[in-house]
């Protein structure tokens, strides 16, 4: 055998050893833990995979920010049990209906697509050849570019919705609440901060500079982004409370906002939506992207924080105390 | 048994895992560690499904999905979780299954 | 066999027993704090031969920055985060390990 | 070459596994934090060896990143609020 088929061998093992490990764990933050590492480890997965694109995305998601959210929440959750309510007796039905479910259902689900994958890994392969074929009209030189801003761009148009959904549905739940302690912060993780911020800043750019020829672009830029803001937000930035009104509400919808206008007049110009002329192509792309990476650095790190910012600007509470007035 | 097949088998087996844990699990968080498994185990079939043309490269139609599922599933995500804080929050709980007959109390 | 590769080969098989030394560390040290050393030094030392060992394979500057930034950034991370989990083990409580 | 390169990171790769017994043990969060950070350092190892294995430098982007972000994890952790001392068994 050679060394990659054993390399990916092993990588599979130990992901699926995490997963069943992380999802049996009686402990909740060795589960967390468990789960940053499988997020590590996804990542080298992609690259086996010959998807450098995910890669980036996912180191960027898996090792910042997924990591920072679920111990936030584990945090706020807490793992102690104060639960009011208790539990009746079950049935003789109801318990053996748990078993048997978990027991047909998921054998068979696993068959099924088992089946179904197999079949379909002996097709052709797919779309390679056409998008090669058009990427010199579609105004990006990189295919999976491409294919989200041009190609498919409508699903990606709808994909910011339903991240401005998201962060909707999260702002009408909660009012965010401080994330760190606010005092005590050691002058060497300013130092860090210091430090990677503005090389966050730069390597961001690169990405989405990079994306028009090479892997990178607006997701994994703006992923990236977020991370950044969240280790501002770790060592005590906060974003200034005359910017918390309507500016931020902007910056998070102007991601969703110029694409939709872009949709509409393009509707105008040629009859369909976010078909582009093609000389334009390139440039709307451009622009796009550009809103794009801020909308979804912005929507990320809003989510993460999880609430929105206080109604009342007077009181200084919530996310940006105004004592914090480092900027 | 090639790299293809391999792969896809794996996120079979960990969107699997995840389905029967998303079932039989109580506690919120770890029912959303579940899906965000499931979520991978769906992204690796369908990379690997893409990656099954010449040697190396993937197809970059499954990439650029795969790519704002990622983001997405994080969103997804955090709205869980801020949900799972208000269910704590509400009813002093970490799980959702209440009675309806117990629930008086 | 070009004398670089011939280097290249050499110094990643250096790189080897770091990173064994470093996980070994991680599971043998008795406390958090010896613990912080493996996390610090052994692995730490052992990417920086492997990014020597690539640096001698890379046929422009560019490539060359961007592994020694990477390197660079690693060293960074990791010491600042040894330093941040220390502090908050000592003010958790932690007592060092004594013989 | 690339052979030498694969096995490498195939080592590294184990060193990770056999890494995840001190998660799995821990006795206290801390040490299950830690060795997650370490991980992060193996994993910039590996994904440099997969790019020069694979001659596709996309794959130091990747590194790139783990490296700039391999902080942030455990400054959340170190930072976090309502620490429960319920985790640390």
């Amino acid at each position: 055998m050679e060394p990659a088929l054993i390399f990916d061998l092993v990588l599979l093992l130990i992901l699926i050893g995490l997963a069943w490990l992380l999802l049996a764990s009686t402990d909740l933050f060795r589960a967390v833990v468990l789960f940053i590492a499988f997020g590590l480890l996804l990542a080298l997965a992609w690259v086996r995979l010959g998807a450098p694109d995910v890669a980036l995305a996912e180191a960027a998601i898996g090792a910042g920010i997924t990591g920072a959210l679920l111990l936030v929440g584990l945090g706020r959750l807490g793992s102690t049990e104060r639960c009011r309510f208790s539990r009746a007796p079950l049935t003789f039905l109801q318990r053996l209906s748990a078993p048997v479910l978990v027991g047909v259902m998921i054998p068979s689900i696993s068959l099924i697509l088992l089946l179904e994958v197999h079949q379909l890994a002996g097709t052709t392969p797919g779309r390679q050849g056409l998008i090669n074929a058009f990427l010199d009209v579609s105004g990006s030189g990189h295919g999976v570019t491409a294919v989200l801003l041009n190609f498919r761009a409508w699903d990606t148009l709808l994909e910011k919705g339903v991240l401005l959904l998201a962060l909707i549905t999260i702002w009408s739940l909660d009012q965010a609440r401080p994330l760190f302690h606010q005092e005590d912060i050691s002058p060497q993780l300013m130092g860090l901060a210091r430090l990677l911020l503005p090389l966050v800043i730069v390597v961001a750019g690169f990405v989405l500079w990079q994306g028009d020829q090479a892997p990178g672009g607006a997701f994994q830029s703006g992923a990236l982004l977020s991370a950044g803001i969240l280790l501002a937000i770790l060592v005590g930035y906060s974003l200034p409370q005359r910017w918390q009104g309507l500016s931020l509400r902007l910056l998070l919808a102007i991601g969703f906002g110029v694409f939709l206008l872009i949709a509409a007049a393009t509707l105008l110009y040629s009859g369909y939506p976010l078909q582009y002329p093609e000389h334009l192509a390139g440039s709307l792309i451009l622009l796009i992207e550009l809103v794009a990476t801020a909308s979804i650095a912005a929507l990320l790190a809003a989510a993460v924080v999880g609430g929105h910012p206080p109604d009342d600007l007077s009181t200084p509470a919530a996310k940006a105390p105004s004592t914090s007035g480092r900027r | 048994m090639n790299t293809v097949s391999l792969y896809a088998g794996s996120g079979i087996i960990l969107f699997s895992l995840g389905l029967h844990a998303l079932l039989i699990r109580r506690h919120l968080l770890r029912k959303i560690l579940a899906a965000n498994i499931m979520g991978s185990g769906v992204f690796m079939v369908f990379i690997a499904m893409g990656a099954r043309g010449e040697s190396g490269v993937a197809d970059p139609v499954p990439q650029a999905m795969v790519l704002t599922g990622i983001v997405v599933s994080l969103c997804f995500t955090a709205v869980a979780i801020v949900l799972a804080v208000r269910i704590n929050k509400l009813t002093g709980c970490t799980t959702l299954a209440v009675d309806e007959e117990s629930s008086i109390d | 066999m070009l004398l670089s590769d011939l280097i290249t080969t050499l110094l990643l098989i250096c790189s080897l027993p770091f990173f064994l030394a470093g996980t070994l560390g991680l599971l043998r040290f008795p406390d958090l704090y010896c613990r912080l050393h493996a996390l610090t030094k052994a692995d730490n030392l052992g990417l920086g031969l492997v990014v020597l060992a690539l640096m001698i394979q890379a046929d422009s500057w560019q490539v060359v920055i961007r592994l020694l930034l990477t390197w660079l950034l690693v060293l960074v991370a990791g010491a600042t985060v040894a330093h941040l989990i220390a502090r908050k083990a000592q003010q958790d409580g932690h007592q060092p390990w004594r013989r | 070459m690339i052979e030498l390169y694969i096995s490498l990171a195939l080592i590294l790769l184990l060193t990770i596994a056999i890494g995840l017994v001190r998660v799995l043990r821990g006795p206290t969060a801390t040490d299950r934090m830690l060795a997650a950070q370490l991980f992060g350092t193996t994993a910039v190892a590996i994904l440099l060896l997969l790019g020069q294995a694979g001659g596709n430098t996309a794959i130091w982007d990747v590194a790139l990143i783990f490296a700039l972000l391999a902080a942030v994890a455990a400054v959340t952790f170190v930072r976090r609020k309502d620490i429960d001392t319920t985790t640390e068994t």
